[in-house]
């Protein structure tokens, strides 16, 4: 999973991540394309189209070429494209094609909150999987590690509606934790976390194995490198030796394996969105996908690419970063 | 507490399956696999036992199951009682059945599914690291592209595009897993090409078929392995999501993932019938895994 | 001069495990310690030098396990003491020095922050004392900028400097006894000199007791108050460095000073047209040119050596000739034809003749095939062999290279020795009747007991099969072994070439006096002779 | 992972595929809820979350398509008419309505109502808010409906309506959801505007979320609309539903899935209401291809058709055995007394040899996406028919896009109908020759005459024997297999209270809970 981590050039110094950054950046952009094109020409693909899904069976012929007309159906699919591109390209995403809502507007506070629902599950779930995945290696083979790894891999094998369900079941239907969330303007922080609770838990439930296994890997993984045993033998403990010894070497996979599960929490979550009936761009995607509205997938599958390629980028530049030996020349 | 004993038990019960497999195995494997399986910890016994007894139930599944697997043999819901062990389902089919002949369906198809995921996803990864250059780039940033669109509404597009029958079920869930096989087979032999044997083949004028299949395929076995545990797990449950959709197995296909979903809304009240196939599906996955990283213990020298 | 008894071990039992089975490694070694002295262990890979150096720790390695015998440091048991009382010690009173430096510093952390983990984490020093000390013990390793060296990270010191400032980490607690595994094994020559002049001065300001343990007889003859002989976890002998190195009583001791005696006689003078000619070539990666206009022939049935340090362009020089780095400037002729200049543009015939052999078998060899496919694919591929023809040719090669068909046919590298897989590296390259073979570094990973083996089965083959070699090597105790002519490297340019005769008789160019005035000697008293020498000089 | 398109929250769009239901509604009440009911409470927040709902849904009328939409609609509009708990047309804009020969209608617009800007409601809003669905840009989905109209003119405060032929029952089309009064500007309506003249004010909205408003205070219905604040919320997922019920995150929910409703009601957290009204579940075929061209075929099938067990299965009891009749018992001409047909595999084996055949094979295509539990009712027709020799292939087909790639396009799979306002409506929507959703491509010329002479005439008793001979001929000569009518569920805490009477021509008490129910 580290195959992301690219050296860079023969510099290495921060010049470079500027430049390695401004180079990832360009093949987002390019991703980006790759993107568009292959969802729009998917959706086309797609039997049926926005005029018919407004209309229904009660389409005439004729109200069908009307609505159409109305909106720029028409035009062959390239041509089309080509609209949506230029017009993407100067920051206008246009309307949606079904309710005529900017959608700027429609994105929005949704972004806003897949954003929240993202951080607050990756808060829970990133330290939880790094202090299992630590301990897991330094008590490898124990029954600890067995037990840790056990039930990660039974949560994992669960589906997600499955564990919200259970969840619900124990937390919510006791009255500990609300089993929908509301969020209205003035809902406060504490209270939307407090609403948020049990789909950021499921969602912990869900990422925390992968990357738990991963962390404790990527540090058994540099166990039987020369500098640790180097560290057990100046005498230090099994605990600074992981943290202070085999961590920092094996941060690259595992900042590599953080992102992609953020990447996941920000675009994968439909079903707990759904469950928790928490309006995040998952369920706006599908429903856009169901009424063949065009514009609106293509933003939000943007939106999604996006938060991916960036959070690929970022978990390069931290690699990188965190590598004296990819940042600092010889 | 009941909660508490519960497990209790089910780790109780699972260390004497381990304990009983190993035991077996260890007297009946032919002579020179005898340590292996001596020295096998319970886990991965446990594990190999499941995985087992998991084939012996989807091959003989018209044999083993009490009914047939559409059958419609009663009421609705039925409680667990003689003749139908687990109760009955929503439609009054035999849940014990449906369980028996879900083995055969769902692990045969998720089977299908990973293998040829790792099929392509391996060898396309493998021949971009061997490559190397723009061929790689470009191949590696498609893979990229197609990475960053969501799985489950990359699939749900490919699968309403092109039919949901079971071969393209198969297909399409493999080529959006296989993207992320060839990620990590690339990273894998990007590792391996740098080595001096493979480089010996180069020079001496080798193939590239010859290069991944002989050369670095053998070698990047451990971490494909590894991951094919975990990716067999996500096949069961992509089939679970794409069951929601009506675009998984078709009824009246028995298959756990869609079992988990016709009786999901049950287990709100606490009802346990919608833990069965689930608990099928987890219990694979772990044993899977077991054994996974017991193979990769071994193949990693013992080191630990 | 013999102080009282610091470590005393008794009858030492280690066990490894292979497969699922345990085997003993160490078979009952006793060993005593005075303070202040320096012990030298030695042995061929296998013998359980290593193992039985940081048993001295009471550190067993993931897979090995103490299973019998005493250790008594000072007092204290170390087999009955608790984990943690043991990891008080380590560090602390006993240090260590691993073989690879490079390996052994952890890259993510500075030098001077790994300096003072030890004495803060042990609670000897403070932070800011343990980073003046470490500064002041590394102008005592004579590292340049001693003030500075401490705040870069390991990839940024050379081998010879880290193995320096690895040694002053372990004295950072000023311990009573240090380690030293192999500490100037990875090093070229002349660095290992600087290395092996610091160590020996700071183990005796400091009057630290030293295990020295190497396979190298001359170096520990410099450093070492006595000598222990081990072969296969078992002591052959041990005594002073002097008596050792003066009359040897085991035949076992005997046979190591040996293999430095091995010296084939010169081939005759080379005649005809060339194998391969090197023509002028410059090449390199990147802007930098590693090779600066090289040039020099191989002739057919003669071996031409290739001396240098690391970064001299010497295996450069092989990828050029091998196609894999196309030349910038120049060619390569193989008799007298241009090749072309990418081995992806070459025919078959054209890869076929020029085979190569590398330095680690280790990774040469694809594990997970058996030797049958192994040796048995250039044979097939290039001279079409097939079902019981190619079979036949596996054994015949099997045989050439003295290693049992019948036993190893269908084996896997991991099943085989190190020299062993040299050995199949060696057919491998045969497989394929070559005209030229690439020798590059194939004995420098091995026992010189096993080299010698090597060597004299090159040059056996090499007059049955009329072979041209080209050796690369940083060792000149091979050179002299087996070359007919030396072409010596320096940062990419031929600095030196002729028949080996002449180049063994001084004077020559500096440089390549240098290197041959570093090759240490089996004599106790020449590394401070050479020393004063060259201080003379200076 | 989940559902993305979860079974219901796929609609049929358009026109009206439920509608007012005539005649005596079906309501099997909770006995605990009685004493509940005397008299109507004011005060409260309510809270419903309902199984539909989309980003993409809006103010404009003219593409209102589900139930989340006809409930926020109701909850701020009203409309000419309503149709009354009891099926029974009642005065809501339109203070009267009159016509002497079913041709030319004339409304009486009532006076004094405002709209929440604070405009007085005038006939030419009431214009306005009809000629939206009408004209050649038009896409409305209620166009065709109102497509009869052949001209609309205003008479001081009265509307009157001239028809291009005489309908007894167009008042009832007056009384459709898209019809909500609305404020005109220059003649012309403002789709993307909140403003109605209805029961409460739009606080705020968010497309697929949820909506929140306030009572209006100059609500000219003073008997009406009894919560301080109403909070509409979309909740796809069935068991999302129950649990926000349950846990008391909200008042009510409509589609209880039927296999839970005996655990809700063992819980004993919330009362169950069960309405049973005309809509039914069916299964068309197509009556111009073989083997469904043959009648014999599908009578055969009929009567290999297990209803009762249908009907417990898949309704779970809620809902009743249809006898492949489309007009349902709340209507004013059920035919109550047809022949039934049972479930008879041999008298289907007889009626396939008749159609000379020893066994027969087809494929039934079925989405959940027609009716929750289509695909298990498929499975469950499929084992039951198979001991008649008739061997029936399910084919599931994806919930996307069922109704553009299946629905009249399969020769036999699964639909459903929300049932109508009147016979006329139902007979003509779905069962002439030629009409759009004609599912099963069926033809039968006695039929379309009886239809046209039944809807200009008035003798009560006549009418009713004309449309007691459609149904027996679409039950005995039709080509859909209607086995059974569904009732709407709804699940209610026990804090809500009903009118002894809940609607039954649409969900959620003809979605208009909102204005009708009250805190107890």
């Amino acid at each position: 999973m580290n195959g992301g981590l690219k050296t860079v050039g023969n510099g290495g110094q921060m010049s470079d991540v500027w430049r390695m950054i401004g180079r990832r950046l360009l093949f987002g952009c390019l991703t980006l394309f790759v993107i568009s094109v292959v969802i729009f020409g998917a959706t086309e693909l797609l039997p049926g189209d926005l005029a018919r899904q407004l209309l229904g069976q009660s389409a005439t012929p004729e109200t069908l070429a009307a609505l159409r007309e109305q909106l720029g159906l028409n035009a062959p699919a390239p041509l089309r494209y080509w609209n949506w591109l230029t017009a993407a390209l100067h920051g206008d995403f246009g309307v949606s094609m079904a309710n005529k809502r900017p959608i700027a507007d429609l994105v929005s506070a949704r972004l806003g909150n897949t954003l929240f629902l993202a951080l607050y599950a990756a808060a829970l779930a990133v330290p939880l999987a790094l202090i299992l995945g630590v301990l897991a290696a330094l008590w490898r083979n124990s029954w600890f590690d067995r037990a840790a790894n056990s039930l990660a891999l039974t949560s994992i094998s669960f589906p997600e509606f499955f564990v919200a369900y259970i969840l619900v079941l124990w937390l919510a239907q006791s009255g500990l934790f609300p089993s929908m969330v509301r969020i209205t303007p003035g809902t406060t922080f504490g209270a939307r976390l407090y609403m948020s609770f049990l789909p950021a838990l499921t969602l912990t439930l869900v990422v925390t194995a992968h990357m738990m296994r991963m962390t404790r890997a990527a540090i058994i993984n540099l166990l039987a490198s020369p500098y640790i045993e180097m560290a057990r033998l100046k005498g230090m403990s099994p605990l600074r030796v992981i943290l202070r010894h085999a961590v920092p070497n094996a941060l690259a996979p595992i900042i590599n394996v953080v992102a992609l599960n953020l990447a996941y929490l920000i675009t994968g979550v439909v079903v707990v969105e759904v469950v928790f009936v928490y309006p995040g761009l998952g369920q706006l995607m599908v429903d856009a996908v169901t009424n063949r509205d065009i514009a609106v997938v293509q933003a939000v599958a943007l939106i999604f690419a996006s938060a991916y390629v960036l959070l690929n980028l970022i978990a390069d530049v931290l690699s990188t970063v965190t590598n004296p030996r990819l940042m600092h020349q010889r | 507490m009941k909660v508490l004993l519960v497990v209790i038990a089910a780790v109780a019960f699972a260390l004497a399956l381990g304990w009983v497999f190993r035991a077996a195995a260890w007297r009946l494997a032919p002579k020179r696999h005898t340590l292996v399986f001596r020295d096998m910890p319970l886990t991965a016994a446990f594990g190999m036992a499941v995985i087992l007894i998991y084939v012996v139930v989807a091959l003989f599944a018209p044999v083993l199951a009490p009914f047939a697997e559409r059958e419609v043999v009663g009421g609705q819901y039925l409680p667990w009682a003689a003749p139908y062990l687990l109760g009955t389902d929503n439609l009054g089919r035999d849940m014990l059945t449906r369980l028996i002949y879900g083995a055969r369906n769902t692990v045969g198809i998720a089977f299908a599914t990973t293998a040829l995921a790792f099929v392509v996803g391996s060898i396309l990864g493998i021949w971009a690291a061997v490559l190397g250059g723009w061929a790689d780039q470009a191949l590696s940033r498609f893979v990229d592209a197609l990475m960053a669109i969501p799985a489950l509404i990359f699939s749900l597009l490919l699968l309403t595009i092109f039919g949901t029958s079971i071969t393209t079920l198969i297909l399409v869930i493999a080529a959006v897993d296989a993207t992320r096989v060839y990620r990590l087979a690339r990273s894998v032999a990007q590792g391996i090409v740098v080595m001096d044997y493979i480089e010996a083949a180069r020079l001496r004028g080798e193939g590239m078929w010859r290069l991944i299949r002989r050369e670095i395929l053998p070698n990047a076995m451990a971490p494909l392995v590894a991951e094919f545990g975990l990716r067999f797990c996500f096949v069961f449950l992509a089939i679970s999501a794409l069951s929601f959709l009506g675009l998984g197995i078709k009824p009246p296909t028995a298959d756990w993932g869609s079992m988990v979903r016709e009786n999901a809304t049950l287990i709100t009240f606490g009802d346990v019938t919608p833990l069965l196939p689930a608990g099928a599906i987890a219990l694979l996955t772990v044993a899977v895994n077991f054994v996974v990283d017991w193979q990769l213990h071994r193949a990693s020298g013992l080191k630990e | 001069m013999r102080g009282e008894v610091l470590l005393t071990i008794r009858d030492l039992r280690i066990e490894g495990r292979s497969g699922d089975t345990w085997s003993e490694i160490v078979k009952g070694v006793d060993l005593t310690l005075h303070k202040g002295e320096v012990l030298g262990l030695i042995g061929e890979s296998g013998a359980g030098k290593s193992t039985l150096g940081l048993a001295a720790m009471g550190f067993a390695r993931d897979g090995c396990r103490i299973s019998g015998g005493t250790i008594d440091f000072d007092g204290i048991d170390l087999r009955k003491a608790s984990e943690g009382e043991r990891r008080a010690l380590r560090g602390k009173r006993i240090a260590y020095v691993a073989q690879s430096a490079a390996a052994s510093f952890n890259p993510a952390h500075k030098l001077i922050d790994q300096y003072c983990e030890g004495p803060v984490v042990h609670g000897v020093m403070a932070r800011d004392k343990a980073a003046a000390d470490a500064v002041e013990l590394y102008r005592r390793m004579r590292l340049p900028n001693p003030d500075e060296i401490g705040f870069r990270y390991p990839h940024q010191v050379s081998g010879g400097q880290l193995q320096r400032a690895m040694t002053a980490m372990a004295m950072a607690c000023r311990p009573d006894l240090i380690i030293f595994d192999e500490p100037t094994t990875a090093l070229d020559v002349t660095t290992q000199i600087e290395v092996l002049a610091a160590i020996r001065d700071i183990v005796r300001q400091f009057g630290t007791a030293a295990i020295y343990i190497t396979h190298d007889l001359a170096v520990v003859a410099q450093m070492a108050d006595r000598i222990k002989v081990l072969l296969r976890g078992v002591e052959v002998e041990e005594a002073d460095t002097r008596s050792m190195l003066a009359a040897p009583r085991e035949d076992y001791t005997r046979s190591l000073w040996a293999v430095r005696s091995f010296a084939r006689p010169e081939q005759s003078q080379a005649t005809g047209t060339p194998v391969v000619s090197v023509r002028n070539i410059t090449a390199g990666y990147g802007t930098v040119d590693v090779l600066k206009n090289v040039s020099f022939d191989i002739h057919a049935r003669r071996t031409v050596a290739v001396v240098g340090e690391s970064g001299s362009g010497k295996s450069t020089t092989a990828r050029v000739i091998t196609g894999l780095l196309p030349p910038r400037e120049g060619e390569v002729l193989f008799e007298n034809k241009p090749l072309p200049p990418s081995f992806k543009a070459r025919s078959r015939e054209q890869l076929r003749q020029c085979q190569m052999i590398y330095q680690m078998a280790d990774t040469a060899l694809n594990p997970k095939l058996r030797l049958r496919e192994l040796i048995g694919r250039p044979a097939q591929m290039y001279l079409g062999l097939k079902g019981r023809a190619l079979e036949e040719r596996v054994r015949e090669l099997l045989a050439m290279i003295e290693l049992e068909p019948d036993r190893f046919i269908d084996r896997l590298p991991g099943e085989l020795s190190g020299g062993q897989k040299q050995r199949i590296g060696i057919a491998r390259a045969l497989a394929a009747e070559p005209k030229l073979i690439i020798c590059d570094e194939v004995t420098s990973a091995l026992d010189q007991i096993v080299q010698e083996g090597i060597l004299k089965l090159l040059d056996r083959l090499q007059s049955e099969l009329d072979l041209a070699y080209m050796f690369i090597t940083h060792d000149l105790a091979t050179v002299k072994a087996i070359a007919d002519e030396v072409v010596v490297m320096q940062s990419g340019l031929v600095v030196e070439k002729g028949p080996k005769s002449e180049m063994f008789r001084p004077p020559n160019e500096p440089y390549t006096d240098l290197l041959l005035s570093s090759v240490p000697e089996m004599d106790p008293d020449w590394l401070t002779r050479l020393l004063a020498s060259r201080s003379g000089q200076a | 992972m989940t559902k993305l398109i979860l079974p219901h929250a796929v609609t049929r769009r358009g026109l009206l595929k439920g509608a007012a239901a005539v005649g005596a509604a079906g309501l099997l009440l909770p006995g605990s809820m009685g004493s509940a009911r005397a008299e109507p409470k004011k005060g409260g927040v309510f809270r419903v979350g309902i199984g539909h709902g989309s980003t993409t849904d809006g103010y404009d009328p003219a593409v209102w398509d589900n139930l989340y939409a006809q409930t926020f609609a109701a909850a701020r509009h009203n409309q000419l008419i309503e149709v009354g708990a009891d099926g029974n047309l009642v005065p809501e804009i339109a203070e009267s309505w009159e016509s002497s020969d079913a041709k030319t209608w004339v409304f009486k617009i009532r006076q004094g109502v405002s709209f929440h800007s604070g405009k007085t409601v005038t006939i030419d809003d009431v214009i306005a808010s009809i000629n939206h669905h009408l004209g050649e840009k038009s896409t409305s989905a209620a166009k065709p409906y109102l497509e009869p109209i052949a001209d609309m003119k205003a008479d001081g405060q009265n509307l009157v309506v001239t028809l291009k032929a005489p309908n007894a029952d167009f008042p009832y089309i007056m009384s459709d959801y898209h019809l909500p009064i609305m404020p005109a500007t220059d003649g012309k309506i403002d789709p993307t505007s909140s403003d109605g003249c209805g029961p409460y004010i739009v606080e705020s909205y968010e497309p697929g979320v949820q909506a929140t408003l306030n009572r209006n205070a100059n609500y000219w219905k003073t008997d009406r609309a009894h919560f301080d604040q109403v909070v509409v919320l979309v909740i796809l997922d069935s068991a999302a539903r129950l649990n926000a019920l349950m846990t008391g995150e909200v008042d009510a929910i409509d589609q209880v899935e039927p296999s839970t409703i005996p655990m809700l009601e063992s819980r004993g957290v919330a009362n169950i209401v069960s309405v049973s009204g005309n809509a039914h579940y069916c299964f068309p075929m197509d009556a111009r291809a073989a083997p469904f061209s043959d009648n014999n075929v599908r009578l055969a099938l009929k009567y290999a058709f297990d209803r009762q067990e249908l009907v417990d299965k898949i309704l779970n009891g809620h809902g009743s055995v249809s006898n492949d009749n489309p007009i349902g018992p709340a209507s004013r001409y059920f035919f109550k007394d047809m022949e039934p047909k049972g479930y008879d595999p041999d008298k289907a084996k007889s009626f396939l040899k008749k159609a000379g055949m020893d066994n027969l094979e087809v494929t039934l295509v079925a989405a959940d996406a027609a009716f929750a539990g289509a695909v298990d009712a498929a499975v469950l027709i499929s084992e039951k028919a198979a001991a008649a020799g008739i061997t029936i292939t399910v084919d599931r087909a994806p919930n996307d896009a069922y109704w553009d790639n299946v629905w009249l396009k399969k020769p036999f799979c699964a639909s459903y109908w929300g049932g109508r306002a009147v016979e006329d409506q139902m007979f003509s929507v779905a069962y002439t020759k030629g009409a759009a959703w004609n599912e099963s491509y069926w033809d039968n010329a006695r039929f379309e005459e009886l239809l046209v002479a039944a809807r200009s005439e008035l003798d009560e008793a006549k009418r009713r024997e004309m449309y007691y001979e459609m149904q027996k001929i679409v039950s005995f000569e039709g080509s859909t297999i209607i086995p059974m009518y569904n009732n709407y569920v709804m699940g209610l805490s026990k804090k809500l209270a009903t009118p002894e009477k809940v609607a039954s021509d649409w969900n959620l008490d003809g979605f208009r809970c909102v204005e009708r129910w009250w805190f107890t």
